[in-house]
């Protein structure tokens, strides 16, 4: 192997030879500069090479010909390596960036950036600390020279304010690095980590000062506000490379430092990491500079790797997989995030929308953005998974709670970002294209996506990039040059195809679920064969989402089931982010969701209690010590995707506000897999008690309480794809409760509501969805006589609102019949009659949808609306042919799924199934002889109904009296208009919106904790070295009381 | 002021951290481990009589090549970013009253002998006190002495950057030919050790305590240099 | 002779810790710089007395000689920069 | 006695060094300031070196070879704190600089005007 003394050689000589070149040859000393930088990464790529693939034994590196401690020395293993290869090929690439910044600047500029990357190598494989103080101060200076590269003025006053920490940071670590050499006699950190340094006299404190010292450099809360201006106004290069390379040898540094101080130090780096975390995030959610918002991710980033280090003693081997895989992450997404920040002339967070004029770059946004909040399938999400079963694992959950909470709060800064860059007004001038830079920031996405294979290959649980769903979904992203409609044949095909395969390993359970995920997904596919042109962004993400799903459904262990979850949540959350005003709305899906998924993998983890694979079946064995919790956090986290009340606020927006064919895909498909994720939690873990209280029967109310208030709030809506938003609430409300009733026939009514709930509120969604987009409204009083422009529409609303309100004859009033037995057999009387009482409630509102849009008076500019588009109407057609099919007979699905269910009830409360009727301990049900009933009725009447009005006269619409007056706001005079005011008046208080406000009032108070904390970094240099004093005196403090 | 107040209380618990250093500091008796190695094995193995020299150039060399580093980093970024936009400025350089006549001739004077005083101090490092870093910052302050007689004197930046690169290179080149030649990167013993005592001795500490000298002297005359320049009318 | 170097380094550490306190009370920014400098010059003595010739050679070439220059070219450069 | 008396005044040189520089408002002040406390260091730095009736590490006909082991003081602190005087230097030349620069872009040395960034 090549000496990693080269390295250095290579660093310095070539900053030596930049020296003997004339000035005016700025284009060779650039080649010169390129040169070596790609000399240095390539020893630390072949390095990476031994070690990684051949397996060689680490390298130690001694200088003057004289072992340690008496010389220096270096070391040299796959960390040191990994972080080498790392640190230099961000700064070749950071160099190719400043291409033309390095050539106006000339040979000097490049010298010290080849200074720096070398310093930045030392700091990585000295194993001696005075030398790496040296090697961190070549850092620091260089880090003030390179600040100066930037074009922003204020960059010196950073500069400045970096210089003056950094002094009282080296007064500090000179101080104890003489004394700990006085206690130990060396200045080797093997050699003193041999002697355990705690207890040689005056050793603690001596290792205490070198160590706060080293912290220091690594921008903990609060003495980080010098850290941050560099970020803000540092070349976004330089930043790259400050972030990145500096954050993770510095961090390497600490680490080295932990082996010499032993295991008692690792609370303290613990505590500080995890406060410096949640602080940076926190602060983050009132920034609206990029630059500055990605100096504060880094921070808290740097202090979650910290917090990590900390807990280097629990795992183990895992400890490089975890840390490094976390490292990574961070630093090729902030890399190439400043990259990207590069090009974007304007700062704030809004500007970002002008990457959509290359949406190649919106892509790489993503990328990057999933790649730094851990999401699948990169490194990060394998890293937080195992982290999370090791600190479950270990009782350190308060410690992975805080680590969950802050990785929500920077989800939601960062995506709501994302937000900004998919739905604001783009500036045409806001692209600074360069296709250099750009290629910068595509290796950046390369690796990105390499890290997320590799780190999939290294990982116990499977490589989610060979999750054939998941690949199909990312194949649309090459594919996006494709016609639209080309694609929805191809996403329709997978999904068929995907289910047609897999059909023979579905249980009757998972058969339906995946009935309703795949080929209905299919289904409501048909109608995106409406949208033109290419349709950018939807197939990928729609076929995520999907690809979510089929996993969903097939997965076996806890790992696989919450990578789906996740790659589900993000799929929709990109589908739901189409809407034209969905922006805040995707956001509060994404955070709830993201909330719920954590909760979930929490669940998992100390279900697992760190075994290494967790099969899902293994809930049903987990220590009475334990099982509430878990059941606990994973019904909340599967009850956020299912809407219930509490945790509900995010449904009516995302639903209402998304696209026509996005709406039903959302309401209709994927709020079952939450359903999906209590079935599975009920089947394997059952009844759980909690501090005496039966945990079913909590969710008994919440489904009740989700149905009746859900309902409520629907019959007060005005927009119509609201109020079915609101009716989804209900009918997940219903769905919730028939779970928890925990019999046969309540499951069963749950897997009706499963099925129902798919075909009508799809069918409803759509047909709203093309009323709405003829009318170009979706305020129902502004609709009305749409019956004889729309009738193919008017039949699906009406079919669908017959069946979902549970009159009979359709299959609605069979889920209904179970329902009704269903609750006949729980003893919990009160939720048993809200239950009821939101049963009639639905018919208010369903029978708005009718009698506004499609009945009564025809709005005058609405006159020439045609009927919805073919593509739109097709799949409501097949869904009411459908709903009379399976209103006919229903045991075609259900009846192999009753006799699956007899496993888990054994025996009693089934259902007979003899021919076309049903029979159930209160009674029977054949649905066709209602059908023929019902017909029998409706024909009567309706012969009844011509009859007696055979004298009727016709009026024509306008054959009436105006009054002369025009009111100030015409719709208040419109009958529909507030339609069920009075009801309102005397249930209105149970439609308070409590919990949007509760919820509200959080995210309220955590930005004005944000906005007013921050105001702490005055922006002073010299209070921003007080406030490192403080923090030294502090964890003194801290420390002195801990160990007296 | 409030201010002032905290640094104090703050500087109070500061205080209060090296007091805890001091009451855990024993007063050395022996010489612990390195120490100990250093003094029995330096001189016998590298041949050099000043045992901190052996240390600084060889067993902790690569610490020194970082010093140098680091003034040359500094001497760099200040030509970096003082050279920016002064250029322009030169003609407009304020007409000073010319030195006398005594200063000039008193520093033509001195100006070799300091130059000769450095190098011999760079030279004899290995020997007797003082070495590249001294014998460095005195061949500057020959330069600076220069510079205050004629404020508008310059010296070619040329020169300096060629003798700082070129004594730097070489360094770097001695210290690549010890890993060769010898046990490892700035191992001494490349040359002879000679005779104990003698200028021509510890194999190439002195050479390298001249490089280090001559690039020091170099880098800390840039840097007065390129302050003296930022001088505007 | 070991009563006489005490004496001489009690005297040194009050004249340094007198010259600090100047350096940090003065108004004038040059007579801090100054007298930041005399407080490097006796450290150098000290250090001889400490038996560390190298460092004292170091201390009052480059800590006491050059940086005081440093700051008197800088000071020269930056008109009215007193105490504001 | 003597290293007490140098490491005493060592600290209490770098406490008002800091004390200086955390709270004069000019930078040159603060640099200055910075100055101080890097010569307390140094002191503290070599009186941990230092041994009682020894002397310095270098070998002459005062101080032979043989005897190195037990005349002369520990020479390691001497060799950092010559290279932390040095670094001293670089770091006192940057921060100069960049006052310098400060200066010429807005006129003023006080560091509270130096806040454009904040938050």
């Amino acid at each position: 192997m090549v000496n990693p003394l080269y390295i250095l050689a290579i660093g310095l000589g070539g900053a030596f030879l930049l020296g003997l070149l004339p000035n005016r040859q700025r284009s060779l000393a650039y080649a010169i500069t390129l040169a070596c930088l790609a000399g240095m990464a390539g020893i630390a790529a072949s390095w990476l090479y031994a070690f990684a693939l051949q397996g060689a034994p680490a390298m130690e590196v001694f200088t003057a010909g004289t072992q340690p401690p008496f010389a220096i020395n270096f070391r040299i293993g796959l960390a040191e390596s990994t972080l080498a290869l790392l640190t230099l090929l961000v700064g070749l690439h950071s160099a190719l960036f400043m291409r033309k910044t390095l050539i106006t600047q000339g040979r000097r500029a490049m010298a010290v950036l080849l200074i720096f990357m070398m310093a930045l190598c030392g700091v990585i494989f000295t194993r001696d600390l005075f030398n790496l103080f040296v090697f961190m101060e070549l850092c620091v200076i260089a880090t003030a020279g390179l600040v100066l590269l930037s074009t922003d003025q204020r960059a010196l006053g950073a500069g400045l304010k970096y210089l003056i920490v950094s002094q009282l940071v080296s007064i500090l670590l000179l101080v104890g690095i003489v004394f700990l050499y006085h206690s130990t006699g060396a200045l080797n950190i093997d050699t003193m980590a041999a002697l355990s340094v705690n207890a040689l006299p005056g050793g603690a404190m001596a290792f205490f000062l070198v160590f706060i010292a080293v912290l220091a450099e690594l921008k903990p809360f609060p003495a980080n506000g010098w850290g941050l201006d560099i970020y803000e106004s540092a070349h976004p290069a330089f930043s790259a490379i400050f972030s990145t390379a500096t954050g993770g040898a510095t961090l390497y540094a600490a680490d080295k430092l932990l082996q010499l101080g032993g295991d008692t130090w690792l609370p303290v780096v613990t505590v500080i990491g995890i406060v410096t975390f949640i602080a940076a995030n926190i602060f983050a959610l009132a920034q609206r500079n990029d630059r500055r918002l990605l100096g504060y991710s880094s921070v808290g980033q740097i202090g979650l790797l910290l917090s990590v280090v900390g807990q280097r003693d629990l795992l183990g081997d895992a400890y490089y997989y975890i840390a490094g895989g976390l490292l990574l992450a961070h630093a090729v997404s902030k890399a190439g995030l400043f990259w990207l920040s590069g090009l974007v002339a304007q700062r704030e967070l809004t500007a970002w929308a002008a990457l959509r004029s290359q949406p190649v770059m919106v892509f790489a946004f993503a990328t990057l953005l999933a790649l730094l909040l851990g999401l699948p399938p990169f490194p990060g999400f394998y890293a937080k998974w195992d982290l999370a079963q090791q600190l479950a694992a270990n009782d350190k959950l308060w410690l992975l709670g805080l680590i969950l909470f802050g990785t929500l709060l920077e989800a939601t800064y960062l995506l709501r970002w994302f937000g900004y860059t998919i739905k604001r007004d783009a500036d045409e001038q806001g692209l600074v294209w360069q296709s250099g830079k750009a290629d910068v920031v595509f290796s950046a996405v390369m690796a990105a996506w390499l890290l997320a294979y590799l780190w999939g290959y290294l990982s116990g649980h499977g490589n989610l990039l060979h999750a054939i769903p998941l690949l199909f979904a990312l194949a649309f992203l090459p594919l996006e040059w494709l016609p639209a409609k080309l694609k929805n044949v191809l996403a329709i095909g997978g999904l068929l195809a995907w289910f047609y395969f897999n059909y023979p390993d579905y249980d009757p359970l998972k058969l339906i679920f995946a009935a309703v995920m795949l080929p209905g997904g299919a289904l409501i596919l048909l109608a995106s064969f409406q949208h033109g042109k290419r349709r950018l962004g939807f197939y990928p993400a729609a076929m995520l989402m999907f690809a979510g799903l089929a996993m969903l459904i097939n997965a076996h262990t806890s790992f696989d089931f919450f990578a789906a979850w996740e790659l589900l949540t993000m799929g929709s959350y990109f589908l739901i982010l189409r809407g034209k005003h969905s922006e805040p709305h995707a956001l509060s899906y994404l955070v709830f969701s993201l909330g719920g998924a954590f909760l979930i993998m929490a669940g998992f983890a100390i279900a697992a209690q760190g075994a290494p694979e967790f099969p899902l079946t293994a809930l049903a064995e987990v220590a009475t010590a334990y099982a509430p919790w878990v059941f606990v956090l994973l019904a909340i986290g599967f009850m956020t995707k299912t809407a219930a009340v509490g945790v509900h606020i995010w449904l009516p927006g995302a639903h209402a506000e998304a696209e026509t064919d996005v709406s039903p895909m959302v309401s209709g498909i994927l709020l079952k897999a939450g359903l999906f994720g209590l079935f599975m939690l009920l089947i394997t873990m059952g009844k759980q008690q909690l501090y005496g209280v039966e945990l079913t029967h909590v969710l008994l109310w919440i489904g009740a309480l989700s149905a009746l208030i859900g309902n409520l709030i629907a019959i007060f809506q005005e927009d119509a794809k609201r109020l079915l938003a609101y009716s989804s609430i209900g009918q997940m409300g219903y769905a919730v409760f028939g779970l928890a009733l925990m019999n046969h026939l309540g499951w069963l009514m749950a897997l009706m509501f499963v099925i129902n709930h798919y075909i009508y509120k799809s069918m409803l969604f759509l047909s709203v969805g093309g009323v709405a987009k003829r009318t170009g409204t979706r305020l129902m009083y502004r609709m009305g006589g749409l019956i004889t422009l729309m009738p193919l529409s008017f039949i699906a609303v009406l079919v669908g609102i017959i069946a979902m309100s549970g009159v009979p004859p359709l299959s609605g009033f069979g889920g209904r019949w179970v329902l009704y037995n269903a609750i006949m057999t729980t003893e919990q009387r009160l939720p048993m009659v809200i239950i009821f009482l939101a049963g009639p409630i639905a018919f208010l509102y369903l029978f708005r949808l009718i009698h506004t849009v499609f009945l009564g008076q025809m709005k005058d500019e609405l006159r020439k609306v045609r009927e919805a588009p073919f593509w739109i109407v097709l799949p409501q057609m097949i869904f009411v042919a459908f709903l009379l099919a399976f209103a006919l007979v229903p045991g075609l699905l259900l009846r192999r799924v009753d006799t699956y269910m007899n496993q888990f009830f054994a025996g009693s409360g089934g259902l007979d199934w003899t021919g076309l009727t049903i029979t159930s301990d209160f009674g029977y049900w054949s649905p066709v002889q209602i059908m023929i009933i019902i017909a029998v009725i409706f024909v009567t009447l309706f012969l009844w109904l011509l009859f007696v009005n055979r004298k009727a006269q016709k009026v024509k619409q306008f054959n009436i009296v105006f009054a002369a007056e025009r009111p100030y706001r015409p719709e208040t005079t419109h009958f529909a208009w507030d339609f069920f005011a009075p009801y309102r008046r005397a249930l209105g208080f149970l439609t308070v919106p409590v919990f949007e406000r509760f919820w509200a009032a959080v995210a309220e108070f955590l930005h004005a904790l944000a906005d007013t904390l921050r105001r702490f970094y005055t922006g002073n240099g010299q209070t921003y070295a007080i406030h490192v004093l403080g923090f030294v005196i502090i964890v003194y403090l801290l420390m002195m009381g801990d160990q007296p | 002021m409030i201010r002032n107040f905290a640094v104090l209380l703050l500087l109070l618990g500061l205080a209060g951290i090296f007091i805890h250093l001091m009451q855990g500091y024993i007063p050395a008796t022996e010489l612990n481990q390195s120490a100990h190695y250093y003094a029995a094995h330096s001189a016998e193995d590298l041949g050099a009589a000043n045992i901190v020299t052996a240390i600084i150039v060889t067993y902790r060399g690569l610490d020194t090549l970082g010093e140098v580093t680091v003034l040359f980093l500094a001497a760099t970024i200040i030509g970096m970013v003082l050279a920016n936009g002064h250029k322009a400025q030169r003609s407009l350089q304020r007409q000073l009253p010319p030195s006398g006549e005594l200063l000039t001739t008193a520093s033509r004077l001195l100006t070799p002998l300091i130059l000769l005083f450095g190098a011999y101090v760079f030279v004899n490092g290995h020997l007797t006190p003082g070495g590249g870093f001294q014998g460095g910052a005195i061949l500057a302050s020959a330069a600076l002495l220069l510079l205050l007689t004629d404020p508008l004197k310059r010296f070619s930046h040329r020169l300096i950057a060629v003798v700082e690169s070129l004594s730097g290179l070489l360094f770097i080149a001695i210290g690549v030919l010890g890993m060769v030649l010898a046990g490892g990167f700035l191992d001494s013993r490349i040359l002879p050790t000679g005779a104990f005592g003698t200028l021509f001795s510890a194999g190439s500490i002195p050479l390298i305590y001249s490089l280090i000298g001559l690039k020091v002297g170099a880098e800390f005359t840039s840097m007065l240099n390129n302050l003296a320049e930022t001088e505007k009318s | 002779m070991n009563t006489l170097l005490l004496v001489i380094a009690l005297l040194l550490a009050a004249a340094m810790l007198g010259a600090a306190w100047v350096s940090i009370r003065v108004h004038r920014v040059a007579t801090a710089m100054l007298a930041a400098g005399l407080v490097s010059l006796f450290a150098s003595v000290m250090f001889l007395l400490l038996a560390a010739p190298d460092v004292a050679m170091t201390e009052a070439a480059i800590g006491s000689g050059l940086t005081t220059f440093l700051f008197f070219f800088v000071l020269g450069r930056v008109r009215g920069g007193r105490d504001d | 006695m003597m290293d007490w008396i140098a490491m005493t005044t060592g600290f209490i040189l770098i406490l008002m060094g800091l004390y200086g520089a955390l709270t004069h408002r000019n930078i040159l002040r603060i640099i200055v300031s910075f100055t101080l406390a890097n010569t307390g260091v140094n002191l503290v730095l070599v009186s941990v070196g230092y041994m009682l009736g020894r002397t310095a590490p270098i070998l002459d006909k005062a101080v032979p070879m043989a005897e190195a082991v037990t005349r002369i003081i520990d020479p390691l602190p001497q060799a950092l704190v010559l290279t932390a005087i040095v670094i001293g230097l670089g770091i006192t030349a940057m921060m100069l600089t960049y006052a310098y620069k400060l200066y010429e872009a807005k006129g003023s040395l006080d560091i509270a005007s130096y806040r454009e960034l904040k938050w």
